[in-house]
């Protein structure tokens, strides 16, 4: 059966290293905060300027000067920090952020990303994901794998403009998980009760089914 | 001692005309400066550029410009969150540039700074490069980016002294240290404006030669835009 | 909360061979990070080629490392308190490059914020900008000056946290902030090593993603360089 | 009479204006600082990283965390600062700091100035005076006409390395103030008792007297 958004965020948690400054983006990426492995050390980064991100407050405990880049308003654990928005993107531009987890509209089998402008009627503007995803070594994009269209969002070619070029590595959606490889989309591991038939369908890029193809595992 | 203290927002904005571009710092709604922009609706200033890395929403922050149709050209990193904003790019009224939020920050603090262009990654191979010197370090592409150039800099701060040194709250700070004399006066809007000396010297995150002229805003909402909460 | 809390000055070391690049903060004997310098000393690394304003004086700060000639190449503004600096350097044992101090700095913050190279007026006609790209913004001439490249930056800070946060007091910040992150691992020795959450998140100066190894020195001689007093 | 160190200290500090932030070097620049006239607001910066800096400290008050450029202990006025170098240097490269007064070993007459090396003899750096002349727009340099060979600073054209091109706009010595101008060094004020000849002798390059030319006041 198809994960639901909770159920990627936590599959992705188990990308999760003790050690790991980790940055989640909007929508499904900010679930993965909710699932940390217990036992290892991860610190959240958000990119309007806060290092050691907590959980949401208690009611009547919110703070307007406090909030994520999702513009939730959120807490802080101890050993955080706040600062600018130049010294944020220093953090990510200079490559000190080990994770970055962020939705896509498209995924091509190149690892370019689409997740910003739909030309002429959609546009929110990049926000930060293109210095992430320019700078970052570790990218997973978090996403539903078909639209609400039923079309494939992991694809031959990008038909958006793109955030990113040559920089997604995994793939987690509804679906399965996805490396990027020269050949195109490696499944690596498919969802409880997915078929492979569903999951080719659901790909409209090349798929490759790994040799050490194994089910997502949450015990 | 130079004393920036000016007595009120109308004092602050003096010389802001029409066809300006005014850099405002702010994060969504947060630490934005809603006393100056209330202000620039007053005065009624048009064909405004306004460099930001949000638009507000539609009725708050820099939303209430775009309302009275003031802004001619906005450039920010994400615009999400304003309906008037969309229909006003799409329908061709506003002219918007997107650029990536690190760029953005980056390209304000190069304004301070003296730094007149710099290398980054960010945006390469994407639309945002098109028509931009790229090039190579070490392997990898990188795309050439200007200082910003802004008539005025109007930023907020939990509190500033007389001398215009400035300490933010919280992720209220965001863009808006990056801004201070970015633009060519730098003005800032306080929560809480104290005497000189009274503010730690080891703890002042904008030293006062970077603010022109400071006031303490007369009211601040501070309006929350997502209210996420737990259960206790 | 990621720990990066290490036992004392060897652990910290641990890794820095004959031959490396290190960047060491101070501005003059002011903030320099004694406790690893001295362990530097004892060590014997040689070949090293350090990154640092200042070369100490002949018996203090990294004047101790160029008495017993461990320091291959040196990377400074100014260098005029040295006697055996300056005898090296005539004589042909040492290597120099001198580079302006503001350009030090930013090439330093610059390999900390993922900046390949930035374009500066300093040192335009002289020189500084020997060998290397000059070119005109706003008819002005400007010259590219790439990030700086270290294996370890060892910095030194008044307080700091097991999560690797630090503040610092006075001068004695100078160069260390913008060190911090630019090396590939970066130390930091500090005062006073306090638990985490015993600073304030608004006040901190450097957050701990920039540190990775932090611990207490043993002992601050903190020498002064050139007393000087008034009288009552 | 040529005039002492100080007195060109107190010549130049005529030049301050209400509101300068302003960058003393080392040297005859410091004791600038003794002579702001009365009823001006001025602070000054020190490179190492303090804005507003104060006067010496009183014996026994002295702290090795607090210096300035010439590694000096100092002290700091109310509504003082400090910061980092990259800020600092974002002061003087940002073309914040509204007046820069520093020391040179020669000036040429087209506005060059050099102040940091001696060729196979000196070499102390150039510290931040690169930085500072660079950006300045109004620098005046202070420093003895003559050295201690009997040798003019004031030349044709410099024989050391510079520190920075045509930015030298007034220069305060011993025994004169001087503007450049296209022409060479332009004379407009003497030191009192001090004679054209005396300040011809001096001038190793093109010297014009100004229609204007006063004699130095200190009331």
């Amino acid at each position: 059966m198809a994960l639901d958004k909770d159920t990627i965020a936590k599959r992705i948690a188990q990308e999760l290293k003790n050690g790991f400054y980790v940055n989640l983006g909007i929508g499904i990426p900010t679930l993965v905060a909710n699932h940390v492995p217990p036992g290892i050390a991860i610190e959240f980064q958000s990119e309007n300027g806060v290092m050691g991100m907590g959980q949401f407050p208690f009611e009547g405990e919110e703070d307007a000067d406090l909030i994520n880049a999702g513009k939730q308003t959120i807490t802080t654990m101890p050993g955080a920090s706040f600062f600018d928005s130049a010294v944020s993107f220093s953090m990510i531009r200079g490559k000190h952020i080990d994770l970055t987890v962020l939705g896509a509209m498209e995924v091509p089998e190149n690892g370019n990303i689409a997740n910003w402008k739909i030309p002429g009627k959609m546009v929110k503007g990049m926000g930060g994901a293109m210095d992430l995803v320019a700078s970052a070594e570790n990218i997973i994009v978090a996403m539903m794998q078909v639209n609400k269209r039923g079309e494939s969002k992991l694809l031959k070619r990008c038909s958006l403009p793109l955030t990113g070029i040559k920089c997604v590595k995994k793939i987690v959606t509804e679906l399965g998980v996805y490396e990027i490889i020269p050949e195109g989309f490696l499944l690596v591991e498919y969802a409880p009760g997915v078929s492979i038939k569903t999951i080719k369908n659901a790909t409209e890029g090349t798929l490759i089914v790994s040799d050490n193809l194994k089910e997502m595992s949450f015990s | 001692m130079i004393n920036k203290e000016v007595r009120n927002v109308a004092a602050a904005l003096e010389g802001v005309e029409d066809g300006m571009t005014l850099m405002l710092g702010g994060f969504g709604l947060c630490g934005i400066p809603e006393n100056s922009i209330g202000a620039l609706v007053e005065i009624g200033v048009k064909n405004l550029t306004c460099i930001s890395n949000n638009a507000g929403v539609d009725d708050f922050g820099l939303g209430l410009l775009l309302q009275k149709k003031q802004i001619k050209k906005m450039i920010a990193s994400y615009v999400g969150e304003n309906a008037e904003f969309e229909r006003q790019m799409l329908s061709g009224e506003l002219e918007v540039e997107l650029t990536p939020q690190g760029t953005l920050a980056e390209r304000c603090r190069a304004a301070q700074a003296g730094i007149p262009a710099f290398y980054t990654p960010a945006g390469c191979g994407t639309e945002v490069a098109e028509g931009k010197e790229t090039r190579e370090f070490k392997g990898k592409m990188h795309v050439l980016e200007t200082a910003y150039e802004a008539d005025f800099s109007i930023v907020k701060a939990w509190k500033g002294d007389e001398a215009g040194n400035l300490i933010f709250k919280g992720t209220a700070r965001n863009f808006n240290p990056a801004m201070c004399g970015a633009g060519k006066i730098t003005i800032a809007e306080v929560e809480e404006l104290v005497p000189a000396g009274s503010l730690d010297p080891n703890q002042i995150h904008i030293p006062g030669i970077f603010v022109n002229r400071i006031f303490q805003g007369a009211k601040f909402e501070k309006r929350i835009e997502q209210r996420t909460v737990r259960s206790k």
